[in-house]
């Protein structure tokens, strides 16, 4: 190790010293007190200023040309400063957007915190990683917290079982993915990526890449490795939630990519009908499953699932288009479903959280901005212009036209149809309405900063996009 | 090496199998993660022979790996299993029902 | 040159809408003299634009063009022709028009109301002035969100259910659009070297299509604009909105929104798929022929006046499609100016329906009987603007489905000849309305039925005016759009040759 | 000899794994699992991994399989009775799960089984080794040399088994709710 | 000239403006001086325009006014033309000038009424329409007029609008000549393809050289047209709106439903003989159709009771004889019967409309009589010249117009039609004594209810019916019993203008070979009338003739049941079409799209169901996929 190998790694040395720094201060804060109730900002602050010194190193590491670092294992490129910008954003809101709910709800400040760092970090490592084994680490080193952040509503049996059923799939998927990742190394002797990137194809390699995406399609919830999803979406903490829905998309989506689009772009005629297959099913599914639902962190558990299916096109596409096009659409789907879920945040029905539908009515006459922003999202999540979902979809379109892919784009285009109608009741529902008696709005400035981060997110994607744009061109530019 | 890799590889196969056999029949919540452990250590056996068969230590050093996570999986699984069976009494799986549809 | 009054008129309504929603939510006249404000001015702009046009020339004037996402071969480029000009200021006429009539119309939430109408005029606008294919989808798609929201908040019982069959419907078909734009944009990268989705720039080069390729991506556009207009079969999103929105907002919806999808075949599928035009005319021909007569038979059998004017919408949208396939300069033009005078005529008519609806509460016409006595104004009114609806000479209405059928006999007589029964029909439902609501006993409940309100005929002065003055003097509008639609006509006409498929054997320019 | 070996260790494994998944009671179900370990153990000294062996033997054998008898002790002094195997939701769910492990192990054995393809230089890999195969040097340089970097986010991973094990396992203030 | 000739419509037009702007705030008095001073003013500019032309030498007789380019798109170039010529000048003199009278009798006989503005509106407004038809100098002019004149006959037949069966039968009258409508468009289009153009005189002068003599173009447009004609002009089959028609006002009835709008049709013939030349089929068509509507319409007289609408009918059957004239090629007989049919017809329904004015509208003549004759001598006498001129009695006007189109029909060698004409003119003669008998005469039913004592109306009502009796015994000098008399030698620029060269077997050649075979139609036609006449003075004054065939009294009762099959084989069917397809759109079209969203929403409530909470569920999906992914990878294609 060396100081070129750190300063690589910068931006997830820094998370890290913020994760030990907030459990230490909340050690010290705490004292002997098993449930205290923080009055205190300071681990906020703390997490906060370790996201943004990360998203400074992000921004001013140089990414291209590509930097390698620890023997090969780690690149900075243009995808990992996307990838880690995106991943930053999402935790730096995930933080915002916790703070007045874990304080009001007692969950313990320190440790909330610090796993949402270590579990970007993770996202970050797996978009960094240039070998299998760090993929697996970093695999474990973002999906590890979020089993925990799950469960961490110890007084609620839904957090107890949505950790439960999340840890214990997680596991389940983690044995298929590590066999995955055991077979293509007996295949082709190696794990670095870049070896691999000229592996023949042989049965053994495409059964170990085939487990692979198993791993990996169940952090990102493909069809069928979804089941997870939607139950512990329902059931863990709002605030949790909101962060895992996007932080494990980065971190599958940035392990596809680093696999599939760039490693084994040789293979892609091979690989590209099975994701193609994956994306058909996880669109529909996703889409067709939200259509009926009542409770929106279910409805947003399933069109997490759905947005997977959109991202997966890319990656079926794969290229340049295609990845650039993954990360741009992970860049406005870290703003607008972190908006969505933001507003939820907002509501509080007699100590529990407000997640029905209903439970929105009236919430425009209540909180106009609030109810605005809401309706942004949901236009944005279900790919409407002039919000960012949109300019999102249209380049993952583009990519699966020009790959010649033209059913799954149909399909696509169609079943973005079909979330329009839940999308909109989304939308709809704060302008309707009586305000339902028992459902309270908790302002807060944090959250608010979040949301306005969030709106101002799928605005400047949605209406100026042409930076992020260039950004995604440049960082898949070397893919062909 | 005077056994054959398949040998070995067909073994840890098989244990797989086992292992993701005990996930879908298996109620018990404990009993499920042990099944996990059953297919973590079967893909370890993989790991090993290849590593043997290409002479090479990488595989061998995944496996360090895997040991790790499994570790660090059992005290965060237990963790929760214990916080589960406080609250319900139970570790059936099949009681951890409330959330669906 | 201006180049900066587009850009402005799209504006506009957007800064009137914040302004309309800066105005706090006790204070709805005050929201609504805003936002009547901002459009009115989005009116005096459009006046500017359109007599300031130089008819004359089929290139775009007053463009603006700026990079936009020049990684991805989009601009925002701006401009009007022939096809776009008077569009444009029907938008900014209409929009005043109905956010005045709303005043008497719509009371709960006006504030929300205004501002969500002015955001719609703005992708209105958009929509028509738009040169870049995504741009020109941006608009297309944002425009569907206001409407949304004004027929889901602001509509009659069944309002939801009508909102989302609208939404949904319409964006089943723009999707598909939206695939068939980025495969132009691909094949125009192909063709031209660099990818893009300028519309100008596209049309620069034959693309090349296969035959095949051609007709699909054509269906893509066309069902997008089919649906819009909209086109038999394609229509039974058409009469729950029009009868569950406010009539106000139906004066947009049928006066403006359906406008789009005509334009849209114009302004796309005409100049990008001229073989397809050709090869799918008489499709098309027939369709507008089946809507023509359906709808009017439909609307006879309408017991709802909404309905009934829905379905008549479905009826006259069916004579500017088959203006449109016609594929001569005087059908097309009948067709854009056919676009102008609907708008309109019905819009005349909604907010009639709107102000009897207000009065009563009830849209069935058996509820209503002999008005006419109580509301003479209000008669004579609903006469000229049934009478254009008629297409009576010296009515706007005569002009336009005169020079469609006129024009459209020339290439397709039997379509046309048929479609001409469509006159007899609009008759038919047209004075069954009248006769309905207007004539007979005057219902005893209705004796104290009040005549036009002043504000009420000042909101429909200008429509009767513009009724009257195309009826005589179409003259002005003709002229705008003429160069523009004998370009697009020579354009449809010349064949794209197909590289590699020299064999493929060109149809000849007219499809009789 | 080491065909034989691996006979004994295989047969026990699979005996092993079944017990796993087929005991009634969690113990049995742990001592199958131990005997799943401890026959991979040997299984890895044939395979000259002899760092693994070991770490196999005190990491899972000594800690990780003590845990969970840990953990059934504790529950067990609660409760009497344990979630035993459960059929699917319904009858004709058995073979269906049956169904599927053959056809998984079907699959599994149908990829391994083939010819490993041979690797950029030598043959298909059943030669010797270098002596210091697989030995803990050999491990560590890797592990501290190339593999520094997941080397040091594994301690991450175990980090978060602390927290998560401090966050979750310790008691609260009040009741749980049923929410 | 040329303002003239634009102030013709223009004033009316004018009035229509002012009246309908203001007319509700003004006073009775002042609306009708405006009303009738607007039309006065249009008839003293078409004398000024007839006397303009007149004074030119009869070749150049032909005076365009384009007043402003109305239309133009693409080859579509369509000025707002007029067009004063001997055809346009005469025809707008007559409608001027019967317009002029009847405006001032409406004055009296609407005085009261709560829509007087309306109506003086309206009347003004179809005084422009119709005038703009007149003088319009193309083909799309002439339809403004034509469509303009037809939505005021709607108008005012619907004028007392809270009467449900006014307001039908002006939706009745609408639909069924825009059903003619539809045809007359379809010519003008296809003359249109033909020409390029639809001005008249280009299409006057170029119908030798662009259509075929007889070949199925100009058959078709002429036919095309005549669809039109025959629904304006109230020919079968699409006569059945004219007898509804009478639900309007009186006056209405005269002006727009006997002098002036039903007579568009063969004006418009006229006016395009030149294509009507290149079509001898559509000719015989038109002649064949004027015959039988005339008998037939005759024969609905003799039955019916009520006294305007056998005045309706008799305008059919009189309608009737001007086709067959056309038919025939003989122009200016035509439009001398039209011309003198105007005057004895108004005069007619102005002696009704005084009827009505003193029974308080009632118009069944069975409910009439009882010496009514003897109260209302004036209006008596009035309609009695009227009658005598409508059976074709000289010296009024309407034997030389009657007289001149059978000998023409005559001299043309369709003796067939000759003879129906023959029969018609005795039928006529025949129900007009009935009508008079009826109305006026001794015997009769007591009536009811006897209000105020009837008496004659007003003068306002009175001098305009005189003056129309006075037109009505002088008019017939105009025409002369000679195809060349007057009329015919002023028509003659325009009807010649259209003949290439002489067409074998029509009147306009065979009219200087007359000779003896002249005395013969003109000494049966004579007689036939004049038997009819007295037959029906013996029947219905002496009663002496009683009782014939009641089953053809139930068939002519019935109009031979043509309503009744129009209700059964159009009407109904139309309007079961229209509620099947308005269900079709609900329960096919509608459902086709509700079904896939409802069969989306199903699947996806299945898919729920799927996700049943129960973790090992979920292993199963993944497994399942691995297993799939793995089937792939190992059968990879």
């Amino acid at each position: 190790m060396s100081w070129h190998d750190l300063a690589a790694a910068a931006p997830e040395t820094l998370l890290v010293l913020a994760a030990c720094a907030v459990l230490i201060q909340d050690a010290w804060a705490a004292g002997g007190a098993l449930e205290a109730v923080r009055q205190s900002t300071a681990a906020t602050w703390l997490a906060l200023a370790g996201v943004c010194a990360a998203a400074a190193a992000a921004l001013w590491l140089p990414s291209s040309p590509a930097t390698p670092a620890f023997a090969g294992m780690y690149v900075r490129d243009g995808i990992t400063r996307l990838a880690d910008l995106t991943a930053l954003g999402t935790a730096g809101a995930g933080v915002l957007l916790a703070d007045p709910y874990v304080r009001r709800t007692r969950l313990p400040v320190g440790e909330y915190y610090a796993l949402v760092l270590l579990s970007t970090t993770g996202a970050m490592l797996m978009a960094a990683s240039r070998n299998l084994i760090v993929l697996f680490v970093g695999l474990e080193v973002l999906s590890l917290p979020l089993y925990v952040l799950a469960a961490l509503a110890r007084r609620s049996t839904r957090s107890q079982e949505a950790g439960l059923k999340y840890l214990l799939l997680g596991a389940f998927a983690t044995a298929f993915f590590v066999y995955g990742v055991a077979l293509v190394y007996g295949a082709a002797g190696t794990l670095d990526l870049g070896a691999l990137a000229g592996a023949p194809a042989s049965p053994l390699l495409g059964g170990g890449l085939a487990l692979l995406t198993i791993g990996l399609g169940f952090e990102a919830a493909m069809v069928p490795f979804h089941g997870w999803a939607p139950d512990v979406y329902e059931g863990a903490p709002l605030p949790a939630v909101a962060f895992m829905s996007v932080a494990a998309k980065i971190g599958a989506f940035a392990g596809l990519i680093r696999v599939f689009p760039e490693a084994f772009a040789h293979l892609a005629p091979t690989w590209s009908p099975m994701m193609q297959a994956l994306a058909i099913a996880t669109m529909v599914l996703g889409n067709l499953a939200a259509l009926g639902q009542t409770n929106v962190k279910r409805l947003l558990a399933y069109s997490s699932i759905a947005h997977a299916g959109y991202m997966l096109i890319g990656v079926a596409a794969g290229g340049a288009a295609g990845t650039g096009a993954v990360l741009f659409y992970l860049a406005v789907y870290a703003a607008m479903n972190l908006g969505a879920f933001g507003v939820l945040l907002l509501l509080d029905r007699r100590g529990v959280e407000a997640d029905r539908v209903d439970d929105l009515a009236g919430l425009a006459a209540r909180a106009p901005w609030a109810a605005w922003t809401l309706a942004l999202c949901a236009v944005s999540l279900a790919g409407l212009p002039p919000a960012g979902g949109f300019i999102a979809k249209l380049y993952l379109f583009r990519a699966a036209l020009g790959a010649g892919q033209t059913g799954l784009a149909v399909i696509g285009v169609l079943t973005s149809v079909v979330s329009v109608f839940y999308y909109m009741r989304l939308a709809y529902a704060p302008f309707a309405g009586d305000v339902p008696s028992d459902v309270a709005v908790r302002r807060s400035a944090m959250t608010g900063a979040a949301l306005v981060l969030a709106t101002a997110g799928v605005l400047v994607y949605g209406i100026l996009p042409g930076s992020l744009t260039a950004a995604v061109q440049q960082a898949a530019a070397f893919l062909k | 090496m005077s056994v054959p890799a398949a040998y070995y590889l067909s073994l840890s196969a098989l244990l797989f199998t086992l292992g993701a056999a005990g996930v879908l029949v298996r109620r018990s919540a404990l009993i499920v993660f042990m099944s996990v452990e059953l297919m973590l250590n079967a893909v370890n056996l993989t790991l090993v022979t290849f590593a043997r068969l290409r002479g090479a230590v990488d595989g061998q050093v995944l496996v360090f790996f895997v040991l790790v996570v499994a570790a660090a999986e059992v005290v965060v699984g237990l963790a929760i299993i214990v916080d589960v069976f406080r609250s319900r009494e139970t570790v059936d799986i099949d009681d951890a029902d409330l959330l669906r549809g | 040159m201006s180049s900066w009054a587009l850009s402005a008129l799209i504006a506009i309504p957007v800064a009137g809408a914040i302004a309309a929603g800066a105005t706090g939510p006790r204070r709805p006249a005050a929201a609504r003299a805003v936002a009547l404000a901002a459009a009115l001015t989005a009116l005096g702009l459009a006046a500017w634009v359109w007599i300031t046009f130089r008819p004359g020339e089929s290139a775009l004037q007053f463009e603006e063009r700026l990079a936009w996402i020049p990684a991805a071969g989009i601009g925002y480029h701006l401009g009007v022709d022939g096809l776009s000009v008077s569009l444009t200021a029907l938008v900014t006429l209409l929009v005043p028009v109905a956010i005045a009539a709303s005043t008497d119309q719509v009371l709960e939430r006006a504030r929300g109301f205004v501002v969500t109408v002015l955001l719609l005029e703005a992708g209105l606008l958009g929509t028509f002035l738009a040169q870049d294919l995504v741009l020109f989808y941006v608009f297309w798609e944002a425009m569907l969100i206001p409407m949304y929201f004004l027929i889901a908040l602001w509509g009659g019982p069944a309002r939801r259910g009508a909102a989302i069959k609208f939404l949904l419907y319409t964006m089943a078909g723009s999707v598909l659009m939206l695939l068939a734009i980025v495969a132009v944009y691909l094949q125009g990268g192909r063709v031209l070297g660099t990818p893009t989705f300028d519309l100008p720039a596209l049309l620069g080069r034959p693309l090349g299509w296969t035959p095949a390729a051609e007709a699909l991506l054509f269906g893509a556009f066309a069902v997008a604009f089919a649906i819009k207009m909209p086109v038999w079969p394609l229509h039974t999103w058409l009469p729950d909105a029009y009868a569950e929105a406010p009539p106000v907002v139906t004066v947009l919806l049928a006066g403006l929104m359906a406008k789009a999808g005509a334009y849209g075949l114009l302004r796309f599928c005409l100049p990008l798929f001229p073989d397809a035009v050709r090869a799918w005319g008489p499709l098309f021909a027939a369709l507008a022929v089946v809507g023509v007569l359906y709808g009017g038979a439909v609307a006879w059998a309408q017991a709802d006046m909404r309905r009934l004017l829905a379905y008549g919408s479905l009826s006259h949208m069916g004579f500017i499609l088959l203006g449109i396939f016609a594929l001569n300069v005087e059908a097309v033009q009948g067709s854009v100016v056919q676009m102008i005078n609907h708008g309109v005529s019905t819009g005349a008519l909604f907010v009639l329906a709107g102000i009897l609806i207000a009065r009563t509460g009830r849209a069935r016409t058996d509820a209503y009987g002999g008005v006419a006595a109580a509301a003479p104004a209000l008669a004579a009114v609903t006469l000229i603007a049934v009478a254009s609806s008629l297409a009576l000479p010296g009515t706007n209405g005569f002009v336009g489905e005169f020079l469609i059928l006129l024009g459209a006999f020339q290439t397709r007589p039997v379509y046309a000849a048929l479609a001409t029964f469509g006159i007899v029909a609009a008759a038919a439902y047209l004075l069954a309305f009248v006769g309905r609501v207007f004539h007979g006993p005057l219902r005893s409940e209705l004796r104290a039925f009040p005549d036009l309100r002043p504000r009420e005929f000042a909101v429909l002065a200008p429509l009767v005016a513009m009724i009257l003055w195309v009826g005589f003097v179409p003259g002005p509008l003709l002229d705008r759009s003429e160069a523009t639609v004998r370009a697009l006509l020579r354009a449809t006409a010349a064949s794209t040759p197909a590289p590699g498929t020299a064999i493929h054997a060109r149809r000849p320019g007219m499809v009789p | 000899m080491d065909v034989v070996l691996f006979g004994i260790t295989a047969i026990c494994a699979l005996a092993g794994g079944a017990g796993v998944i087929l005991s009634r009671r969690p113990v049995h179900s742990v001592l199958g699992l131990l005997v799943v370990l401890l026959s991979l153990a040997v299984d890895y000294l044939l395979l000259d991994a002899q760092f693994i062996a070991a770490a196999q033997v005190i990491i899972y054998a000594g800690a990780i399989v003590v845990l969970f008898v840990f953990i059934i002790m504790l529950l067990a002094a609660h409760s009497g009775e344990h979630a035993g195997i459960g059929a699917f939701t319904g009858p004709a769910a058995v073979p269906v799960v049956v169904a599927m492990c053959v056809l998984l192990a079907a699959g599994l054995l149908a990829l391994v089984t083939r010819p490993v393809p041979a690797p950029s230089g030598g043959g298909a890999g059943s030669g010797p080794v270098p002596p210091e195969f697989g030995t803990i040097q050999d491990v560590g340089r890797a592990l501290f040399g190339r593999y520094l970097l997941p080397f040091e986010a594994a301690s991450l991973i175990l980090l978060v088994g602390m927290i998560g094990a401090v966050a979750l396992g310790r008691r609260l203030g009040r009741e749980t709710t049923r929410t | 000239m040329t303002a003239a000739v634009v102030l013709i419509p223009l004033l009316p037009l004018a009035g229509w403006a002012v009246l309908g702007a203001w007319g509700g705030r003004w006073p009775a008095r002042v609306v009708g001086t405006v009303a009738c001073a607007t039309v006065i003013a249009a008839f003293g500019a078409a004398v000024a325009v007839l006397r303009g032309l007149a004074a030119m030498p009869p070749e150049s007789r032909l005076v365009t006014v384009d007043v402003y380019r109305w239309i133009a798109a693409g080859p579509v170039v369509i000025p707002f033309r007029l067009l004063a010529d001997p055809l346009s000048a005469a025809m707008a003199l007559v409608v001027a000038g019967v317009g002029a009278l009847i405006h001032v009798y409406s004055a009296g006989y609407m005085a009261g009424d709560r829509g007087f503005a309306r109506y003086f509106a309206y009347l003004n407004l179809f005084m422009a329409a119709m005038l703009l038809l007149v003088l319009a100098g193309n083909l799309a002019v002439m339809f403004i007029g034509w469509e303009g004149v037809g939505l005021c006959s709607y108008l005012l037949i619907a004028f007392w609008f809270e009467r449900p069966a006014a307001a039908r039968a002006g939706v009745k009258a609408f639909i069924v000549t825009r059903l003619g409508d539809v045809g007359f468009l379809l010519g003008i289009f296809a003359v249109f393809g033909v020409f390029g153009t639809l001005d008249f005189t280009t299409i006057t002068r170029e119908a030798a050289q662009r259509l075929a003599l007889g070949a199925a173009v100009p058959t078709a447009i002429a036919l095309l047209l005549f669809l039109g004609a025959v629904g304006k002009s109230a020919q079968l089959p699409l006569y059945v709106w004219l007898p509804d028609a009478m639900e309007g006002p009186t006056p209405v009835s005269a002006l727009i439903h006997a002098a002036t709008m039903v007579t568009a049709g063969v004006y418009m013939i006229v006016r395009l003989h030149a294509v009507y030349l290149r079509a001898p089929l559509a000719l015989d068509v038109v002649a064949v159709t004027g015959a039988v509507t005339a008998i037939f319409a005759a024969a609905a007289a003799l039955v019916e009771s009520d006294l305007k609408r056998v005045l309706a009918y008799s305008t059919i059957s009189q309608l009737g004889y001007m086709f067959l004239a056309v038919g025939v090629a003989a122009w200016s007989a035509g439009m001398f019967h039209l011309t003198t049919h105007a005057f004895f017809k108004a005069l007619l329904f102005l002696a009704a409309g005084a009827v009505m004015h003193a029974l308080g509208g009632e118009t069944d003549m069975r409910r009439m009589g009882g010496g009514l004759g003897r109260r209302l001598p004036r209006t008596a006498a009035a309609f009695a010249i009227g009658a005598l001129a409508l059976a074709g009695v000289p010296p009024l006007a309407g034997f030389f117009s009657k007289e001149q189109i059978l000998g023409e029909t005559f001299a043309s060698g369709h003796a067939a039609l000759w003879a129906v004409g023959l029969l018609t003119a005795g039928v006529t003669a025949f129900y007009i004594t009935r009508a008079h008998v009826l109305t006026f005469g001794p015997a009769a039913a007591p009536r009811g209810d006897a209000g105020a004592v009837p008496h004659d109306p007003p003068g306002i009502m009175l001098w305009p019916t005189a003056a129309l009796a006075a037109l009505t015994v002088a008019g017939g000098a105009i025409g002369t019993l000679e195809i060349q008399g007057p009329l015919g030698r002023w028509l003659r620029p325009v009807v010649d203008a259209g003949v290439a060269q002489p067409v074998p077997g029509t009147a306009s050649a065979s009219a200087a070979a007359m000779g003896t075979a002249y005395w013969l139609p003109l000494a049966a036609g004579l007689a036939v009338s004049v038997a009819g006449l007295i037959l029906g003075w013996l029947v219905y004054a002496r009663g002496t003739v009683r009782g014939a065939a009641p089953a053809l009294g139930t068939l002519l009762a019935r109009r031979f049941y043509v309503e009744a099959f129009y209700d059964a084989a159009v009407v109904s069917p139309v309007r079961t079409i229209a509620a099947w397809s308005a269900v079709f759109d609900r329960r096919v079209i509608d459902r086709a799209v509700t079904g896939v969203a409802d069969g989306l929403g199903r699947g996806g409530a299945a898919l729920r169901r799927l996700q049943s909470g129960y973790l090992r569920h979920y292993a199963a999906f993944v497994l399942v996929g691995a297993i799939l992914i793995l089937a792939y990878w190992i059968w990879r294609p």
